[in-house]
């Protein structure tokens, strides 16, 4: 264990979250503002104005039929990973961790998948129909088609939103608790409710654990199937350059890479302006970066395996999708991904610079903007270089498609700072765990050992 | 201190009843509309009655829609069909005096139409006329209608799938008879 | 349930009546549109709602004359199909004909009569009703003609057939004005010239594409605007694949690939205008090889003495050994037939190149053959002077104008402010006569310039019939009638010009009421060339069975003996092309060709037109100037790069597409854009390479020599995005469109297949 | 659950083997692309027979075009040698079509005479089916399109006009196959004749380079021209089992 929180005893930690919730200054409400407007300006006004006129207001075309929506769906879906990862993995290797900070990871993958599903409407042409896509049983007897990816997406992510939502539901109702016991009025009120009557008795921290591990063990598989299941969308069409086996595993540890790399961001974040400086400290950029490097150096590896497949396929087809993207008219968006995601992680060789908070801060950054690249890559390059050279196209963003894509990041920042006026963003009582435990508490079994 | 939920609950109540009381209105207003003032049953230019007409007197109903049985457009018949018994027939009647007076201008009657359906839809009423299903399957009881309206109750008892205008009738009813590519979407959606 | 104090009670009650409210409105809210049965006063006889009526008309989007059948619903014409009873079309349609629809649901159709008020920039039009209107015209002529002064009016028309023709002509005749011109600019005056020459009749003869076995074309783009593409696209398949035995043989001489030339397996550039040399070269191989043997061998040797192939490839720039294979192909693989047009014609040159073609097909015999040339019989219309006008009589008329010697100008249909180019000055000739009359339907460039305007209805509102030519072999007649009732306040132009002669007193020489009643008289001629038995049915009937088939034929085939005058021999010789502007100041060539969407310009204000690829390079809604790979890296100009394109008589500007199959120092541009009237969908597109030409003429014709401009092409560095659908037109090696040599299908003939036999070459 | 059963069914019957043998038809059509020569009247019929609208020069521009069938130009050589060669792409209406597996909602399917249907009013618009469809021939209503009047009197009446979000391609004019079976029962006729149905393109083609007809009638044309050994289908490699096939060019 780090020194640094063993300057705490346990009601420094509740001072400190239940401040957080509390004590609520007129810096937070601006940013609240803003980042509500924005959401609204950019988010909701074009999208509504794209309902009302059609898809037209982005700058789809044939045969660019699908363009940043999807690039953004995928990278929201990606960025989703975060969470799973560090509160599942991590919990079950019982690395400590981690507690610091896996709360406010899974909040990231709860919203991050709530503005994914808002891109799927966004997406599809007609979204008032979009609930036949879900099967149930109708007067026009017709069920959605079980053969299309694309259903598989619907059914799973709509299983990863309710897994994850109970996941840290769960996980925090001890926190409710505690902070419950130290609020009064309507907040008192509202924990009442959330914590449904946790007591803090043996039996139950006993079930928490034991339900937590079993919910943590459920995930895991469940993230990996759901990025799979986004890159089937591709990998079952017959487009050159997107039907290739890899891309399972290939969007698996892009999720997972672009999700920690938003974690490092949000943690810096959560530390500057919650106060955590003491619960979020070097170790964990430390650690992170470690594993953002070997993430970036599997991801660079599979690129490669994808170029050389296309290479070695000998196609017309693949050889013209290949020199398109890496000298056609998005190439230099391909080697901006390139410098951001595969070359500048090597950084993290050195611990100095793991270990310094605001360049990784700013990789972290330059990562995500590399592998949103890599998203719109994906669909946009491909899409302009199919079969018959006589139909080939070019697709380029509309002005709606753009501040849409803003407007999303603005959405997602409005539910975390609600969230974090809500939520416990540090998982107190695991923090506690990693304390040496005093005479007078009841004693709680060590953490991760699954009863 | 205080864990139980209950009071907490109890604070919710106002709140809760409010909701309910709301829920409830939506639906009796909705329900209240849907039942007293239906939209598929309008005041025609002129109050023709189908009971009259096909019930009392027992007129086929090709005799007027003629075209039923060779278009996929039942029509509705000119003014001068009309005219044609009723220069005879029940002249000094109110409403055939209106009747006249649109003859005499050489004016249409603007009916309104009441049995609609979406333009996605390529029903044929000659098929059907020919596979001598009764008008009455899916229009309903007419001849014992005095304003003619989308009646809810169809003939057959499968049909009750939701409102007989929806897809389910066209479907049951199709399953029923067997019709050769009878569930195929491009039999009427083209 | 402890009891509820009044104020909650209270507001309980409040907010379930507002919620009740919102569930009645919810329910108001989703309730369909209402929507109405309109029923017919009298039941019509002639259609039933829901039921599809077909009426059988005639196409006049362009002079070939294609019979169609319309397809109507509802008193609404719905589709334009060809008539798969007459002859010349044979139940399929062109991309024009097809989108005559929207010429007469076209959105910028003039509606009423109209008259000019103001002057110059001021000027604009009120309407007026047909009274107005035709007063104003009718007293004018009846003036004119009392005082003995009718010369003083003209009559500009596009080429019509027919009883229309006709009846133009007695109602100038009876002005006692020769002024009746057929203008349209497509019309291939050389050919007819040539013929005249050549056989001693100005007709067209047939050209028997479907069972020829090698077609020479020099310049002809015989699949897309030339004569009657619809017949001979039927040809071409049939020739192609639909003959058990043998595959038909196509060659194209242009220096400019054009659909025809992309279709054909030779595709031959010769220098413009040595189309005609090149001819005779062939002939003169044909005939040093001895494998000409009539009775004027003699005088052939004499004429073709100056075309030995060496000099002719000197010439035209087509390789010798091109030249003797062709020559020799053409005499080895018969029935083959030579023809010749388009921009061939088109030269200083025209009427001795097309002569050349014709006696190419004279000496291999091909003349009156099957698979040759077919001499029609005399069409079976009414008998009309030709009143065809060419370039240099369009320019007379103008300069009468600008004498004074014109009062009144009647035009139908013609566009030639926009179809002349500006030396002929014709928009200010307009300007110089005191009442300019329009029949057009549409506000176009010279109606525009229009006094008064009395809209015409579209074809296919109107009676009206035609004879086309060239005929098919034999005698083919076919009535217009409206399909549908018409949309606007117009009529019909026969209907107009009937009018008028009433109100100039001719109702005694020209007694009908209107259109239907002339054709019907004039049809009684047709009907009574009838057999017994058609005689027996009585007139209504034959004129019922005409209507109901749309087409009227009569197998009389035209004389195939044929006898070629020996001083035509002497005659024969092609003189090198002229130019105007120096090759030095103009290195190119320009090579306008009609559009294959817009013909001359008629088809710009037709939406499915603009939007329609073009078929060689995809480009919609614009112009482009094609310019030849070479030409275009020596010049650094790539696709959409904006470039000066100047004659010695004008300038555009134009983006460049860069064309795989033209000629290094030959530009083309398509003509039919460039409309500054015509509706909202031509209006400001694109531009017209009319406006540039050089006012050279044929001598022999007096037209012009619209392909016989130079020009010079400067970048100007501006650049544009060419709209267009295609990609990149390359397959690299995909194997998409697939091809296969003939030896090999023979091979693998399997059973049920087509076999097709080596064509030798 | 009745439902239920019937969806098991419908599942069943995409792995049940040879289930596209028994269609009552096969509607298939042939392109002799030697006697294609791109003048694109296919088009204009398609165009007017289906109500494709005009989208207009803007939205050509952004590469919007609309019309079902179009012709694609493929050039060989260089000048003087440079050839043209023109090829009809349009809905292949594969049997073992990627569109069709691809829609959540099921809105294009394969129907029992071998028609690749789009079904405009379940569509939701995902696009996916366009992004599947190798011969990209699927095009999309992008807004809802307008006729200038009173251009909108030309409409067909038996062909559904698509709103925004739908996605739209050719049907082999389904309406006229339906009218021509409609016609077939009237006489008490099993089946419908050859030649007596065509779609617009073939019905308009000046060179009768297309043909078509039902591949199950060995007597009809369509079946004999399929059999002629030069035939060949685009994109044959990727096992779509198109029901279009072109006949080769012939160098000659």
């Amino acid at each position: 264990m780090t020194t640094e929180t063993f300057k705490l005893g346990y009601n420094d930690i509740h001072d400190d979250v239940v401040r957080s919730i509390v004590k609520t200054g007129p810096k937070y409400y601006i940013t609240l503002a803003t980042a509500g407007s924005v959401t609204l300006l950019c988010f909701f006004f074009p999208w509504f104005y794209q309902l009302y006129y059609g898809i037209g207001a982005a700058g789809m075309n044939h045969p660019g039929v699908w363009g940043t929506y999807l690039a953004s769906f995928i990278f929201w879906i990606g960025l989703s990973h975060s969470g799973t990862l560090l509160s599942c993995v991590l919990h079950l290797t019982n690395s400590s961790w981690r507690k610091a900070m896996y709360r406010s990871a899974e909040a990231m993958t709860l919203f991050s998948l709530v503005v994914a599903a808002t891109y799927v409407m966004v997406h599809v042409g007609r979204p008032w129909f979009i609930h036949w896509a879900v099967p149930y049983p109708n007067q026009m007897e017709l069920w959605p088609n079980f053969r299309s990816p694309l259903l598989f997406d619907v059914m799973a992510i709509a299983t990863y939103i309710t897994g994850s939502t109970i996941f840290i539901y769960m996980g925090s109702i001890p926190d409710f608790a505690a902070v419950r016991d130290r609020t009064s009025g309507w907040r008192n009120t509202m924990y009442t409710l959330l914590s449904l009557g946790w007591r803090g008795t043996d039996k139950e921290w006993h079930r928490l654990h034991w339900a937590y591990t079993f919910l943590a063990v459920l995930i895991i598989p469940l993230a990996v199937s759901v990025h799979s299941i986004v890159s089937w969308d591709f990998a079952m069409s017959i487009v050159p350059s997107l039907h290739q086996t890899i891309f399972a595993p290939y969007f698996v540890v892009g999720a997972i890479y672009s999700g920690t790399a938003g974690i490092v961001t949000v943690m810096f974040v959560l530390r500057k302006t919650m106060g955590f400086e003491q619960y979020i400290t070097k170790l964990h950029f430390d650690n992170l970066g470690k594993l953002l490097l070997v993430l970036s150096l599997i991801w660079t590896y599979i690129n490669g395996v994808e170029l050389f497949t296309a290479w070695y396929s000998g196609t017309s087809e693949e050889y013209e999708a290949l020199g398109y993207k890496l000298f056609g008219y998005y190439a230099w968006l391909y080697w901006e991904m390139i410098l951001f995601c595969a070359v500048a992680p090597m950084l993290m060789f050195s611990t100095r610079f793991r270990t310094s908070f605001v360049p990784m801060l700013i990789l972290s950054i330059a990562i995500n903007i590399g592998m949103y690249t890599e998203r719109f890559l994906i669909v946009a390059t491909s899409l302009s270089r199919q079969y018959l050279p006589d139909a080939w196209g070019v697709y380029v963003p509309s002005l709606v498609e753009i501040s849409i894509m803003v407007g999303s990041f603005a959405l997602f920042t409005t539910l975390f700072l609600i969230f974090v006026k809500i939520f416990p963003s540090v998982s107190m009582y695991e923090v506690k765990e990693t304390m040496a435990t005093p005479k007078m508490e009841p004693a709680a079994p060590a953490a991760g050992s699954p009863a | 201190m205080n864990v139980s939920i209950v009071p907490a609950l109890k604070v919710l109540r106002p709140a809760a009843m409010l909701v309910i009381v709301i829920l409830v209105g939506l639906v009796l207003g909705y329900w209240a509309n849907a039942t007293f003032v239906p939209g598929n049953s309008p005041e025609q230019p002129i109050a023709f009655s189908h009971k009259i007409h096909a019930g009392d007197n027992e007129v086929p109903c090709l005799y007027c829609h003629t075209q039923a049985r060779r278009s996929p457009s039942a029509g509705v018949p000119a003014v001068s069909k009309c005219v044609g018994c009723h220069l005879e027939v029940a002249t000094e009647k109110p409403q055939i005096r209106l009747l006249m007076s649109y003859w005499e201008n050489r004016e249409p009657i603007p009916w309104i139409k009441v049995h609609d359906l979406p333009d996605f839809v390529h029903f044929t009423h000659k098929r059907h006329v020919l596979a001598n299903i009764e008008c009455q399957t899916c229009h309903g009881p007419v001849e014992t209608m005095d304003r003619i309206t989308v009646s809810s109750r169809a003939v057959n008892g499968s049909a009750q799938v939701g409102h007989p205008w929806k897809m389910g009738l066209c479907l049951s009813c199709h399953r029923e008879n067997e019709v050769v590519n009878g569930i195929d979407c491009l039999t009427c959606h083209k | 349930m402890p009891n509820i104090d009044r104020r909650e009670f209270l507001k309980l009650v409040g907010a379930g009546g507002v919620s009740v409210g919102a569930g009645f409105m919810l329910r108001e809210a989703n309730k369909d549109p209402r929507e109405y049965l309109i029923p017919h006063v009298l039941a019509p006889e002639d259609f039933s709602s829901g039921l599809d009526t077909f009426y059988n008309s005639v196409c006049s989007m362009c002079p070939a004359g294609c019979g169609i059948s319309v397809r109507t619903r509802e008193g609404r014409a719905k589709k334009i199909e060809g008539n798969p009873a007459h002859p010349v079309s044979q139940g399929r349609l062109c991309t024009l004909g097809q989108a005559g629809l929207q010429a007469l649901y076209n959105p910028d159709r003039l509606t009423a009569p109209m008259r000019r008020t103001g002057e110059g920039e001021s000027a604009s039009f009120e309407e007026i009703t047909w009274e107005q209107g035709l007063k104003q015209v009718g007293d004018r002529l009846d003036l004119l003609r009392a005082a003995r002064r009718g010369n003083r009016v003209a009559f500009l028309t596009q080429g019509v057939r027919g009883h229309l023709a006709q009846l133009f002509e007695s109602f100038m005749r009876q002005l006692g004005s020769p002024r009746l011109l057929h203008y349209d600019f497509d019309h291939p005056h050389t050919l007819y010239a040539a013929n005249q020459q050549f056989f001693g009749e100005s007709r067209l003869p047939y050209y028997d594409l479907a069972n020829t076995r090698l077609l020479l074309s020099f310049g002809a783009d015989y699949l897309n605007n030339w004569i009657s593409p619809v017949h001979h696209s039927l040809g071409f398949g049939e020739s192609r694949q639909g003959r058990a035995d043998v595959r038909g043989r196509f060659v194209q001489i242009e220096p400019r690939m054009s659909i025809s030339g992309a279709a054909a397996d030779e595709w031959i550039p010769a220098k413009p205008g040595t189309e005609g040399i090149l001819a005779l070269g062939l002939a003169h191989h044909i005939v040093a090889e001895g494998n000409y043997s009539g009775a004027d061998l003699g005088a052939w040797t004499n004429a073709l003495a100056d075309y030995t192939p060496d000099a002719v490839a000197e010439q035209t720039g087509v390789p010798v050994n091109t030249i003797t294979r062709l020559a020799d192909s053409f005499v080895d693989t018969t029935p083959s037939l030579a023809i010749g047009g388009g921009a061939a014609g088109n030269h200083s040159n025209g009427v001795d190149t097309l002569v050349a073609v014709n006696a190419l097909n004279y000496l291999v015999g091909n003349i009156g053959q099957e698979g040759g040339l077919v001499l029609n019989p005399e069409p079976a219309g009414p008998a009309v002077q030709q009143h065809r006008a060419s370039y240099s009589a369009m320019v007379e008329l103008a300069e009468a104008a600008r004498q004074g010697e014109i009062d009144i100008l009647i035009i139908s249909g013609t566009n030639p402010v926009f179809t002349l180019p500006p030396a002929a000055e014709f928009a200010e000739a307009l300007a110089q006569i005191p009442l300019v009359v329009s029949l057009s339907s549409f506000l176009d460039e010279t109606t525009a310039l229009a006094d008064v305007i009395l809209p015409s209805h579209t074809y296919l509102e109107s009676w009206g019939d035609d004879f086309p030519e060239p005929g098919v072999g034999f005698s083919v007649g076919a009535v217009s009638q409206p399909v549908v009732s018409p949309l606007y306040n117009t009529r019909g132009t026969g209907d107009i010009i009937l009018d008028l002669a009433r109100r100039m007193g001719s109702s005694s020489v020209m007694p009908w009421q209107n259109m239907e009643e002339f054709l019907k008289y004039g049809w009684r001629r047709i009907y009574q060339r009838g057999d017994s038995q058609t005689l027996a049915q009585g007139f209504d009937a034959f004129w019922t069975s005409v209507l109901k088939a749309g087409a009227w034929g009569e197998t009389t085939n035209g004389s195939t003996a044929f006898t070629l005058n020996p001083d035509v021999i002497a005659g024969i010789g092609v003189a090198p092309p002229e130019f105007s502007g120096s090759e030095e100041g103009y290195p190119f060539i320009l090579h306008p060709y009609l559009s294959p969407n817009f013909h001359d310009g008629r088809g710009a204000n037709l939406p499915w037109m603009q939007e329609l690829p073009d078929p060689m390079t995809s480009v919609v809604y614009g112009s482009w100037v094609e310019v030849n790979p070479v030409t275009a890296e020596e010049m650094g100009l790539s696709e959409g790069d904006l470039v000066d394109i100047q004659s010695p008589h004008g300038q555009l500007r134009v983006p460049v597409f860069v064309y795989p199959a033209i000629m290094p120092n030959v530009i083309a541009i398509p003509i039919g854009q460039g409309h500054g009237e015509y509706g909202r969908y031509a209006k400001g597109r694109g531009v017209n390479p009319i406006e540039i030409l050089s006012p050279l003429l044929e001598p022999i014709t007096g037209n012009l020599a619209s392909s016989a401009t130079r020009v010079n092409l400067t970048p100007t560095g501006g650049r544009v995005k060419l709209v267009k659908t295609g990609g990149v037109s390359r397959d690299l090696g995909r194997d998409i469109v697939q091809h296969t040599s003939l030896g090999v299908e023979v091979s693998s003939a399997a059973d049920n297949s087509i076999p097709i036999t080596e064509v030798t070459t | 659950m009745s439902l239920f059963s019937r969806f098991m069914d419908g599942w069943r019957k995409y792995r049940k083997p040879g289930y596209y043998d028994e269609f009552d038809y096969h509607w298939t059509m042939t392109i002799d692309l030697d006697k294609c020569t791109g003048c694109e009247a296919c088009v204009t019929a398609c165009q007017a027979e289906n109500n494709i609208p005009v989208v207009g020069e803007d939205e050509m521009a952004k590469g919007r075009e609309m019309q079902w069938i179009r012709i694609e130009r493929y050039w060989e050589g260089e000048y003087p040698n440079a050839k043209l060669s023109f090829i009809p792409m349009m809905c292949q209406h594969c049997d073992a079509a990627p569109c069709e597996t691809v829609c959540p909602v099921g809105a294009t399917y394969h129907n029992q005479d071998g028609l690749n249907a789009q079904i405009y009013n379940r569509c939701i618009g995902t696009r996916a089916c366009a992004v599947y469809c190798p011969y990209e021939v699927r095009y999309f209503n992008y807004y809802d399109h307008e006729w200038d009047s009173p251009l909108e009197q030309q409409l067909n009446p038996d062909v559904t006009v698509r709103g925004k979000g739908v996605m739209e391609k050719c049907t082999f004019c389904i309406q006229r196959i339906r009218q021509a079976k409609d016609v077939a029962k009237d006489d008490d006729r099993r089946r419908v004749q050859d030649g007596e149905m065509q779609p617009a393109c073939v019905q308009t083609c000046p060179t009768k380079a297309l043909v078509f007809g039902d591949r199950k009638d060995h007597e009809s044309q369509v079946y004999k021209s399929m059999n002629d050994p030069r035939n060949y289908r685009v994109l044959d490699e990727l096992n779509t089992d198109s029901s279009v096939f072109y006949l080769k060019k012939v160098d000659a």
